[in-house]
């Protein structure tokens, strides 16, 4: 009963979850999105969390191995909308060394993408 | 005295338990004059000392048992999660900031529960198993303590 | 097998508490094909049978124990309530409709167990306390058994 | 942190509660509508049931009294906005033979104080 949506958009693959992130799904979610990264042969990972309102360090841990998986491929991987939460551990985490935050999804996608695909 | 709690819980030692301590905790804390950002703060804690529990302390079997107590006692809240498995040898450097024997992980647990609660306590015996003790005060107290 | 956990709780016999059990049902619930329907039929069940635990059982002094056992067999799900209260000298009678030994009090909670659980089987012994066990099978094997 | 919203239009008081009614509630619920009703000399009470999300037998117990209450002095009781879960638990309560359900406010309160004060 995950509730997980995958868009590809040009080379990159848009990941929204609604739910908690926890232990008890995070690597579920990494599942997901290998297999449909490898089929949809996309490079460049954007994560949506604006529905995510909570995570602990499985999730954070979970971003940061996608984050290793991109970087093999040659992509990019950035977030949007993470709330106040999510936010401050995400940045508590250094995570934002890795991956930036956009205010807006478009925009997110816009750093991976440039403006062809928009 | 107003709003004395326990509850003493023991459960499984599935991934699905997490959300079911936060949710007991979350619970529990509506009836003390906690924050919103306590509230949050509390229920990290939780969720990665009951995941250390299940993750290494019964590297991921799920017929182990995680017993979890929480108290409230109109001046805080608190947490005790302790689990009979592997146990840490060295609880200092388990502690230390991005030290983890996971390849996969971050070492952010002990540093979430650390920086999120006001007290922790760690016990434990190599082979016996882990007790982790977190303590948080509700607000005004705190202010009155510091 | 899938889906098998086990929740057992101990927790005072405070009025708060019984939102607590509900929400610990509902948590765990949520893990298995149950439907919203069969979720508030067990949310009023738990609510009732905690109730009176500490209504009757233990006449709302809070300092009694409730001991709340939550089963998930994959089949089904079962809820124990136990008292160490006053217990029930005739058990046939106090689940009739209606009855009730309090003036304010509708006579409902028995009804209700019955009505929205698939079984349930309640041991007293005056002095002793109550036990009441409650099951509901998920819904297509309720389908199946019937 | 209870939700309660007490409001006098005419001869009744009008109850909105917001969450769950069971015993940890029912008891304090009764009492501010009891003080209420008689520093505003309300004699018909008008329930709002539509932010209430759980009912047990504590809380029909809680309206069973409030009946009986305005009943004793001379008044009425109406309801308005249970939800389908709650709705299910008047009927098999058998409060509905002493208490109409009204599909609006407005409906529940004309029931009490006729066309004069709406
Ligand atoms: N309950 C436990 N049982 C056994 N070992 C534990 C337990 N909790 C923590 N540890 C050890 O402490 C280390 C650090 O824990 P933590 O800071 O939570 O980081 P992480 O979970 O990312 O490894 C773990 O990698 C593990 O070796
Ligand atoms: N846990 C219990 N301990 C002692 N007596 C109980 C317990 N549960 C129920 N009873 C008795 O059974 C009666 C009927 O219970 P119930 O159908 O729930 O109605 P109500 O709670 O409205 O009285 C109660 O009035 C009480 O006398």
């Amino acid at each position: 009963m995950m509730n997980l949506q995958l868009e590809k958009v040009g080379q990159t693959l848009i990941v929204r979850y609604e739910g908690e992130i926890d232990m008890s799904v995070s690597n579920s979610i990494k599942e997901a999105i290998e297999r449909e990264m490898e089929k949809e042969r996309a490079k460049n990972l954007l994560f949506n969390l604006s529905k995510v309102d909570f995570i602990d360090s499985s999730g954070l841990g979970m971003l940061l191995g996608r984050y290793k998986y991109v970087v093999n491929v040659g992509g990019k991987i950035t977030l949007t909308g993470a709330n106040e939460v999510v936010d401050r551990l995400l940045d508590m985490s250094g995570l934002y060394g890795l991956m930036k935050h956009y205010r807006k999804e478009k925009l997110a996608l816009r750093a991976l993408e440039g403006d062809g695909v928009l | 005295m107003r709003n004395v709690n326990q509850v003493k819980m023991q459960f499984a030692s599935l991934p699905e338990n997490v959300a079911l301590a936060r949710v007991v905790v979350a619970t529990m804390m509506s009836n003390l004059e906690f924050t919103l950002t306590n509230l949050d703060d509390v229920k990290v804690a939780v969720s990665e000392a009951v995941s250390n529990a299940i993750m290494h302390g019964y590297h991921n079997k799920t017929d182990g048992l995680i017993d979890f107590a929480v108290t409230l006692d109109g001046e805080g809240l608190e947490i005790i999660v302790a689990d009979q498995g592997q146990g840490i040898q060295d609880i200092a450097k388990a502690m230390e900031p991005s030290y983890s024997t996971s390849p996969d992980r971050m070492g952010l647990g002990f540093v979430f529960m650390q920086s999120f609660m006001d007290q922790i306590d760690v016990k434990s015996e190599v082979g016996q198993g882990t007790v982790v003790r977190l303590y948080k005060y509700v607000p005004q107290l705190q202010r009155a303590v510091q």
